[in-house]
């Protein structure tokens, strides 16, 4: 059966984030994140799939911080995936995704080093989910264990799941219907999620009026990432 | 009278070819007589013909079948399993390049070192005329031929100035143990290859668990049950609100019918049985037994009733609203009203 | 050919054993021809049965020091499969690695140990083509050190894996998970190239060593000699296994080269196929090939020089030799410096951030203290010392820069891996790599392997080829003869 | 392979292990996944049906509504409630982290006694003896009873403590938290009361506003309601009214505000209200061309005499960008003047806050309309439900007073955590000794319940009942529900329904507690509720209330703001510089105590997910941060990740150096939250606690420090590389520029 060939994009207006860490911790929550206790984290094993890069701009006293969320960019043209030896990442057409199949990776890590924004993550040892807390975890999402790649799949389990509720239902997906947990959460609503191809989607219209605002984090790699972002504006009065 | 083996050893090539130059006069062809030395030489400096070895023609056809090897590898896997990596191609030709060269190398140079092996009769357990001082420097001539002519051959060697001669029965001409070696060892290849080939395919099976098999996570229809919190209402809307009708049952009609008679066999059937008489599979492990829903007992209750059971559960009976939406639910029930008897 | 107008000498005036040609009767060419003697093996011609005599006395006993060694690095080895094992119990993760440096020691590890492994080859087989006529004693030496150092190479990228005991799924083989290896990843090019490099190397040697394993079995006695038996496989060297011996070398030797050039190339892709700053380069491919024979070279002379002292083989390794070795260092250490200048111009020159955030790093960051070592010891001082004859003579003074390049080529190979690694195109997510105690305990491990291996090798098997010494030394002396011959032939 | 075929052979293996799934979901509490082609994700293969529960989230006072999504009788997700008015489906971090407050490996589960206060020598015992012991000695306390309750407790228990406290005679609850207390909840009103004749909290219609100034007020940060002003946030920058917005932030140290801000000011410590004195003054002075020519009138009212160059030299901000200031919002149609919690720490905080509050009501907007400040309406709900009243911290030192007099003989602790919470000089210890008898009612074995003699866990937010009536509620009064979306994991029993029990024995409290539970008490209280927007035709329906998360009215009530108020003629006001605490030789720096991101004022440091996440601004996580200005930190000789030790008149604790550019340099900037000795094995021994330099007086704002470096020094566990960062690539600007 042949699926409608999605392109799922996000756009992120770095003038709408505030920086406030929610889609940090909502997909901690939806994907299994595990947490790096403080001696890990030292040792450069801090692990989320999305995290917010803070910069700096000036000097004091006209210094200011600027956010940059990162996450997988999705490319089209993924430098991760040709050098995986085990299909562990590959690449589906139909959605543009950049799929990760946790239970094929042997950890050669080479995604990691081929990838330039630095989004996957390694489990260097055995999530440790303290008893009760095994609870909270997600069924749809396999818990990695140690010597496994991971990374963000724009919440590829909801992106499924919205897919065989609409094929059950016998209609086509709407914009909206498909909406990553770190999207959902976001307060100031500077994350919007969408499928490109569909020309009256949010993500399309927004590219439309803000194209002259929107570029793609290291475009000139030719990754072509499916993440475009919104400059940071500023006004004067 | 048998042919035996005699062996001459002289401690330098003149003498060494001395003594084939009087073999031949003496009418012993090239094919009877066999030199022995600790270090190559060129046959032509003891006046024997040179000899054309066929192991360059092995190894092309090592490169042969290299070549065929990489073509599997590179363009029949990524026909097997077209999967899109990196915008790369279905079939890129740089990476496929690298695998054919360098299994064509492979193929190329094990074959050389098999047909060296093969075409020089090795690897020869049986004992075979020869002496130690050859790898110090002496070089031997051996000629095989009948007995009879053994005299005139010693002969030879004397003149020649031979360091001694030695002579040796004829073994038998074929030696098995080179076929056992050779034919043993393709064997077991070939068993290992099956056997291994099996395991591959789990048709025999080793059972240990391998990672994330389990699960931290509580999957679906699984773990200790929890029930849904009491009088608590869900976004899907409360399924009975006291006082009122059950929200929207769906009426009786054979659609609905066989919408349930499915859902009951994926939901229910596994402990109720197929008949609904309490007799399932699972249900043999639980005390107090799964109800027999074509009793009247059960049959006897309301609609509603029915409901908030499938809802909420009962006893060991999982609640089902996380499984079936309302309209499933009384699907369920009108097909679980036929079981009636 | 007609056989009545041939005339022989006569029995009585019988030629001698070239082992046994008399100096010539003239005093002046006689004095020459000691002298040529003194420094040229080939010249200096012996009777096989002392020659042998030679190779095999320091195989027979052992001094206590040698066991002694052995338990230490046995010990070694012990530590390597201990630190090996808790690393895969434990997790990847009590190596030092974390973001962005996802590779460290280990792959450094490989690539060097790959590098070692290509100058056995190198001399063994393209000597061998190009008939340079001193490489004859030297070659099994350095294809030793090819066998073992390869086999530790392979081990690394199994050590490095996050899930060792899922290495199986890098091999095409037909199975039920529905999926084979993606060519796609230079991760499959290499082991590809290793395995035909590898297994090849092996019959290589082997196929050398088969007429000299022959005289082992020859002058040894009970379950020695059966076991050299066995390893013989019946060689008696007959004109056909000599014939069919000599057209299989060659083959080997003409197919083994590109292979040694493609595999080290192939390591370099593993590298310049990335999108990361200081990997991303077309010259990596020629720059390891050559870096890797440096540090072979280097490698190669190292042990030689170790096993003349230590095996007293100062009959076959002589000046000449080690003269040969270092000259061919010196100009391998020239051509590195010229790629490396190469590699580094480039990206100096176009200024990309990130390079030039690499270049101000290695050159007065952290790394700079590693980055003048390298430099020193693989361009200086091979340049300031290698032209002097004296010097290339003396062990010595020609270990000494052997080691210093081997410092040199590993410190290069680490400036590589995780130096590089640790600066990408977001600041936010740079990094550092600190070694610790589970890969060093394993580095070293691997390292003890490969010298036990070496060294027990060398007391079963005759690390000398004789049999092509022997050759050389009789074709030296048959030319007379070729030539006596001829001078009949060419009488009547 | 093609999908086709992978597709079958997964429904292969999945028949196949249906049957071992089920037995194995009766034998082994974990999952089993029968073998899957490998090539494809199991995330592409589901099963189930979710459902999902609406309540309303207790992770801080705000009271976001939240849908949680359940699976096989547990909780995975926590969502925004898309149908609540004040958060419409958003969340932020610490709404997402609630679960793991549901699934604490730490929490109690049974009751237990302390053999010896401090001890931690618990003995688990029935729930029954706990309630008999409770009850025992609350019958021998007679009306020297004492509840010290948190904000974020639901209505009904507060309700149903309030009418057991009267029925006794015993006080009324005492509701104290740091976060009422940075906020200025209790100042702000009676503000509010003194200007606008009405002590409700503001509310700031950021998203329709054009220019805004904000006084030290952290509108994105966790203080205040961080989803709904994010919401607000969006909405202000999204362009809607032609512009962008303007927003200038007036703080020493920058904040997630100050990050987003268009112009960032960083202003003396406790001098916000002096500029914005002065911004009154200028515009009671000049008269620009303002849309509305009565802002001067009513400016006057409050103008005193001005002198820029002195109020520049003592704010730190020069005349020129004063009047700036004045310019901007003097002119702009919709301005807004936003008050700093902080503002309520400094000695003359009535003051500084009306300054503040006076631009809003000099502006003048017409309530309802777009734009400005309106007072949040839940009093009109005031006679159908009970909210929590914060007390100030006056109140609680009379409690304690009373308690050091030994006029307290059972002390009930709930939803609160004084012993972390409160300042040394306090006294809370030597009030507590007094206590005979202390009882907990914390589901973890905090501070305070450590120092309990009796612990009655109480049920979390996630499984218990409750209701909360928004405050501040933005534009609608919100009764927000709160249900138990999972049946307890732990054995634990909600406070209400203990307390209900108890008073069945206390004759007195019999009368007015006749409810058998908190269910039946709550469906009593919603059945009086007017018809309301998700709640059905014919009145409340309790199952719709539950089902949609709340109770609110279709459409906005009688209009709420300044405007309908008239202002009572205010003296001029006067605004002196803050007198801060310690001698400034001696304490050279000014402290900058704010609330932590992500752990809040400390209800947070139990969450594992809180407590890895890297802190937005710094990107460092489970430490406690001493934030300097370089500058600064070249003068005194310390560099990052230097242990050092801050040390104020009240007390001294222990930080590591994090140069943050972004700070006055004569400022040390740190976040509450750390420092937990009990708590939970996440929160204890992690950092250390800010709230000990600060005195026992309301003026927590207004503290000077010292930094002395111990000469240790560690790595922090930072995210971010810092020297990356800071120095960046040569000549290249931030990829958002």
């Amino acid at each position: 059966m042949a699926l409608p060939v999605h392109k799922w994009t996000m756009i992120i207006d770095l003038d709408r984030c505030t920086g406030c860490g929610a889609c940090v911790v909502a997909c901690h929550a939806e994907n299994n994140v595990p947490v790096q206790t403080e001696r890990e984290i030292t040792r450069l094993r801090a692990m989320h799939w999305i995290r917010i890069e803070r910069y700096w701009q000036g000097a004091y006293p006209d210094v200011q911080a600027r956010f940059l969320p990162v996450q997988c960019q999705q490319c089209g043209d993924a430098p991760c995936e040709s050098v995986c030896p085990v299909y562990a990442t590959n690449h589906s057409p139909t959605e543009n995704l950049n799929l990760q199949t946790y239970n094929r990776c042997v950890g050669t890590r080479y995604c990691q080093n081929n990838d330039p924004y630095k989004v996957r993550f390694f489990n260097f040892f055995d999530p440790d989910f303290e008893d009760s807390l095994t609870n909270q975890l997600n069924p749809d999402v396999t818990v990695r264990t140690a010597g496994i790649m991971e990374k963000c799949t724009f919440c590829v389990q909801r992106i499924r799941r919205a897919e065989e509720d609409a094929l059950s239902r016998g209609v086509s997906l709407k914009d909206g219907d498909v909406i990553p947990a770190c999207v959902q959460t976001c307060p100031p609503g500077a994350l919007v999620f969408g499928n490109l191809n569909d020309p009256n989607s949010q993500v399309a219209a927004a590219l439309r009026e803000q194209e002259q605002r929107s570029f793609r984090l290291l475009e000139s790699l030719g990754t072509d990432p499916a993440i475009y972002y919104l400059k940071g504006g500023s006004s004067h009065a | 009278m048998a042919d035996i083996h005699l062996l001459g050893l002289f401690n330098n090539l003149e003498a060494a070819a001395d003594a084939i130059d009087r073999l031949h006069k003496q009418g012993t062809g090239d094919e009877k007589i066999l030199v022995l030395s600790g270090s190559p030489y060129k046959p032509e400096m003891l006046g024997r013909p040179h000899y054309h070895g066929k192991v360059g023609l092995a190894s092309l056809g090592g490169a042969l079948l290299g070549m065929l090897l990489a073509a599997f590898l590179t363009v029949g896997i990524f026909l097997l399993y077209p999967l899109i990596q990196g915008g790369q191609p279905l079939i890129p030709i740089p990476p496929s390049l690298i695998v054919f060269f360098e299994v064509i190398m492979l193929g190329m140079m094990w074959a050389a070192f098999t047909s060296m092996l093969v075409l020089s009769g090795m690897p020869v357990f049986k004992a075979q005329p020869y002496d130690p001082r050859i790898t110090e420097g002496y070089i031997g001539v051996q000629v095989t031929l009948d007995e009879k002519l053994s005299g005139q051959v010693e002969q030879a060697f004397n003149d020649a100035g031979t360091m001694g001669v030695k002579r040796q029965a004829l073994a038998p001409a074929i030696d098995l143990n080179f076929r056992r070696f050779w034919g043993g060892g393709l064997a077991v290849l070939t068993i290992g290859a099956v056997i291994t080939l099996l395991f591959f395919y789990d048709v025999l099976k080793i059972n240990f668990p391998t990672n994330m098999n389990e699960q931290f996570s509580y999957g679906y229809e699984q773990g200790p049950r929890l029930a849904a919190p009491a009088e608590s209402v869900p976004v899907q809307g409360p399924d009975l609100i006291a006082g009122e009708p059950a929200s929207l049952p769906v009426p009786s009609s054979p659609n609905s019918l066989q919408r349930g008679k499915t859902l009951f066999g994926i939901n229910c059937v596994m402990c109720h049985g197929a008949g609904g008489t309490g007799n399932g599979a699972v249900g043999a492990f639980f005390n107090p037994k799964p109800f027999n829903l074509t009793s009247s007992a059960v049959q006897n209750l309301q609609d509603n009733e029915l409901f908030l059971v499938i809802t909420q559960g009962f006893g060991v009976m999982p609640p089902a609203a996380e499984n079936l939406s309302p309209e499933e639910r009384w699907d369920v029930i009108n097909y679980v009203r036929t079981l009636k008897k | 050919m007609p056989e009545e107008n041939i005339s022989r000498p006569s029995p009585t005036e019988r030629g001698l054993p070239y082992w046994e040609q008399p100096l010539p009767e003239d005093k002046e060419l006689a004095k020459q021809e000691t002298e040529a003697r003194k420094d040229n093996l080939l010249l200096d011609v012996r009777a096989p049965a002392d020659v042998n005599r030679y190779m095999m006395d320091p195989m027979r006993r052992q001094s206590r020091r040698f066991w002694v060694l052995c338990v230490i690095l046995a010990g070694g080895v012990l530590m390597w499969w201990g630190t090996w094992l808790y690393q895969a119990i434990n997790g990847i993760g009590v190596e030092g690695i974390g973001r962005p440096v996802m590779w460290a020691v280990y792959i450094v590890n490989f690539v060097y140990l790959i590098g070692i492994g290509h100058a056995g080859t190198f001399i063994s087989a393209a000597l061998r083509v190009l008939k340079f006529e001193w490489r004859r004693p030297i070659s099994r030496a350095a294809e030793t050190v090819t066998l073992f150092a390869l086999s530790m190479a392979a081990v690394y990228p199994l050590i490095h894996l996050g899930r060792v005991w899922k290495f199986y799924w890098l091999l095409p083989y037909p199975n039920q998970r529905q999926l084979w290896p993606s060519y796609h990843s230079p991760l499959l090019w290499d082991p590809t190239a290793i395995l035909t490099y590898f297994s090849c190397s092996i019959l290589f040697a082997y196929i050398s060593l088969i007429p000299d394993i022959a005289m082992m079995r020859d002058h040894t006695t009970g379950r020695w000699q059966a076991f050299y038996r066995i390893f013989a496989l019946g060689w008696r060297g007959t004109e056909k296994e000599w014939a069919h011996h000599e057209t299989t070398q060659n083959v080997f030797s003409y197919g083994i080269i590109p292979v040694m050039f493609s595999v080290h190339t192939i390591v370099s892709w593993d590298f310049s196929m990335a999108l990361q700053a200081g990997w991303h380069s077309t010259i990596f491919g020629p720059y390891f090939v050559v870096g890797a024979l440096f540090s072979g070279t280097g490698a190669v002379i190292i042990a030689l020089i170790v096993l003349r002292q230590t095996m007293n083989l100062k009959f076959f390794l002589r000046p000449e030799h080690f003269n040969g070795m270092a000259m061919f260092m010196l100009v391998l250490s020239l051509t590195w410096d010229y790629f490396y200048f190469n590699d580094y111009m480039a990206p100096w020159f176009a200024g990309a951030p990130v390079d030039r955030t690499l270049n101000i790093l290695l050159q007065s960051g952290a790394y700079a203290p590693f980055w003048y070592t390298m430099l020193i010891c693989n361009a200086l001082i091979p340049a300031l010392t290698l032209w002097s004859k004296k010097i290339r003579t003396n062990l010595t003074a020609l270990f000494i820069v052997a080691v210093l390049v081997q410092v040199g080529m590993y410190l290069e190979r680490i400036i590589i891996v995780p130096f590089s690694l640790a600066r990408n195109e977001l600041p936010f997510s740079w990094g550092v790599y600190t070694l610790q105690a589970p890969e060093t305990m394993i580095t070293i491990g691997t390292f003890c392997f490969l010298i036990l291996a070496y060294i027990i090798f060398t007391r079963i098997f005759p690390i000398i080829p004789l049999w092509e010494v022997y050759e050389g030394q009789a074709l030296h002396g048959l030319r007379k003869v070729g030539h006596y011959l001829l001078h009949l032939k060419s009488a009547e | 392979m093609t999908p086709k075929i992978t597709r079958r052979n997964f429904l292969r293996f999945a028949t196949l292990g249906a049957g071992a799934t089920i037995l194995a979901g009766c034998a082994n509490p974990r999952r089993w996944v029968t073998l899957e082609p490998y090539v494809r994700p199991p995330e592409e293969q589901l099963a189930g049906v979710a459902t999902w529960y609406a309540s309303t989230c207790r992770m801080c006072p705000a009271g976001c509504g939240i849908i949680v999504r359940i699976m096989n009788g547990r909780a995975l997700k926590i969502e925004g409630n898309p149908e609540h008015p004040l958060n419409q489906g958003k969340l932020c971090a610490r709404g997402q982290a609630g679960l793991q407050l549901l699934y604490n490996p730490d929490r109690l589960n049974a009751p237990v006694v302390q053999s010896g206060r401090g001890s931690h020598q618990f003995r688990a015992i029935a729930w029954e003896e706990g309630i008999n012991t409770l009850f025992d000695k609350l019958q021998g306390a007679g009306d020297q009873v004492a509840v010290l309750g948190g904000s974020s407790m639901s209505g009904h228990l507060y309700d149903i403590l309030g009418r057991l406290t009267s029925a006794i005679g015993a006080s009324a609850p005492v509701i104290y938290d740091p976060l009422v207390s940075m906020n200025g909840y209790v100042a702000l009103k009676d503000v509010d009361m003194a200007l606008f004749g009405k002590a409700a909290l503001p509310t700031y219609d950021l998203g329709n506003a054009d220019i805004v100034i904000s006084f030290g007020a952290d509108l994105l940060g966790p203080g205040l309601s961080q989803v709904r002003y994010g919401i607000e946030y969006g909405k202000f920058r999204s362009g809607r009214l032609g512009q962008r917005g303007y927003l200038v932030q007036l703080e020493p140290h920058q904040s997630l505000t100050g990050a987003k801000a268009d112009l960032w000011l960083p202003v003396q410590p406790g001098m916000e209200g002096l500029v914005a004195q002065a911004i009154i003054d200028l515009i009671a002075s000049h008269s620009f061309a303002s849309p509305d020519p009565l802002r001067v009138e009513r400016a006057k009212l409050f103008a005193g005499p001005v002198d820029l160059n002195k109020t520049a030299a003592a704010t730190g901000i020069s005349p020129t960008e004063l009047l700036h200031l004045e310019q901007i919002f003097a002119e702009a149609e919709r301005p807004l003047a936003i008050p700093g919690g902080g503002l309520s720490g400094l000695p003359d905080a009535n003051a500084s806050l009306t300054a503040v509050q006076a631009l809003n009501f000099i502006v003048g907007m017409p309530a309802g309309g777009p734009g400005g400040m309106s007072l949040s309406p839940e009093d009109q709900l005031s006679k159908l439900v009970v909210k929590p009243q914060p007390s100030s911290f006056s109140d609680l030192l009379v409690l304690l007073g009373k308690m050091k007099a030994g006029a307290v003989k059972v002390l009930l602790v709930l939803g609160s955590n004084p012993v972390y919470e409160l300042p040394l000089q306090a006294g809370l210890a030597e009030a507590l000794a007094k206590v005979p008898y202390v009882v907990s009612f914390a589901p973890i074995v905090d501070e305070t319940a450590a120092q309990a003699d009796l612990i009655l866990p109480d049920r979390t937010y996630l499984e218990s009942w409750g209701y909360d009536v928004l405050s501040p509620a933005f534009d609608l009064p919100v009764v927000s529900s709160q249900q138990p979306v999972v049946t307890p994991r732990f054995d634990a029993r909600s406070a209400a329904d203990v307390l209900l029990t108890v008073a069945k024995g206390i004759p007195a409290a019999a009368k007015v507690l006749s409810w058998t539970d908190e269910v039946a008490f709550l469906k009593e209280v919603i059945a009086q509720f007017p018809q309301g927007a998700v709640t059905g035709d014919n009145g409340v329906i309790w199952e719709r209330y539950l089902q949609h998360g709340g109770w609110w009215p279709a459409a906005a009530a009688a209009p709420q703001g300044p405007a309908t108020m008239q202002a009572l003629p205010p003296p001029p006001l006067q605004v002196a510089a803050p007198q801060f605490l310690g001698d400034a030789g001696q304490y050279p720096f000014f402290l900058h105590l704010y609330v932590s991101s992500l752990l809040s004022d400390g209800r947070g440091a139990n969450l594992p997910w809180l407590q890895a996440s890297p802190d937005p601004l710094t990107t460092v996580s489970w430490q406690t941060l001493v934030e300097i200005n370089p500058a600064t930190a070249q003068k005194i000789g310390v560099e990052d990740g230097e242990v050092v030790k801050v040390s104020s008149p009240y007390g001294e604790i222990e930080g590591y150096i994090y140069t943050y550019p972004a700070m006055r340099p004569d400022t040390v900037a740190i976040a509450t939250g750390q420092g937990h000795i009990d708590y939970g094995r996440y929160a204890s021994q992690h950092g250390s606690n800010p709230l000990l330099l600060v005195g026992a007086q309301p003026a927590w704002a207004s503290v000077r420090v010292n930094v002395t470096s111990t000469g240790r020094k560690v790595k922090l566990s930072i995210f971010e590389w810092k020297p990356g960062v800071e120095e960046g690539f040569p000549n290249q600007a931030f990829p958002g520029g």
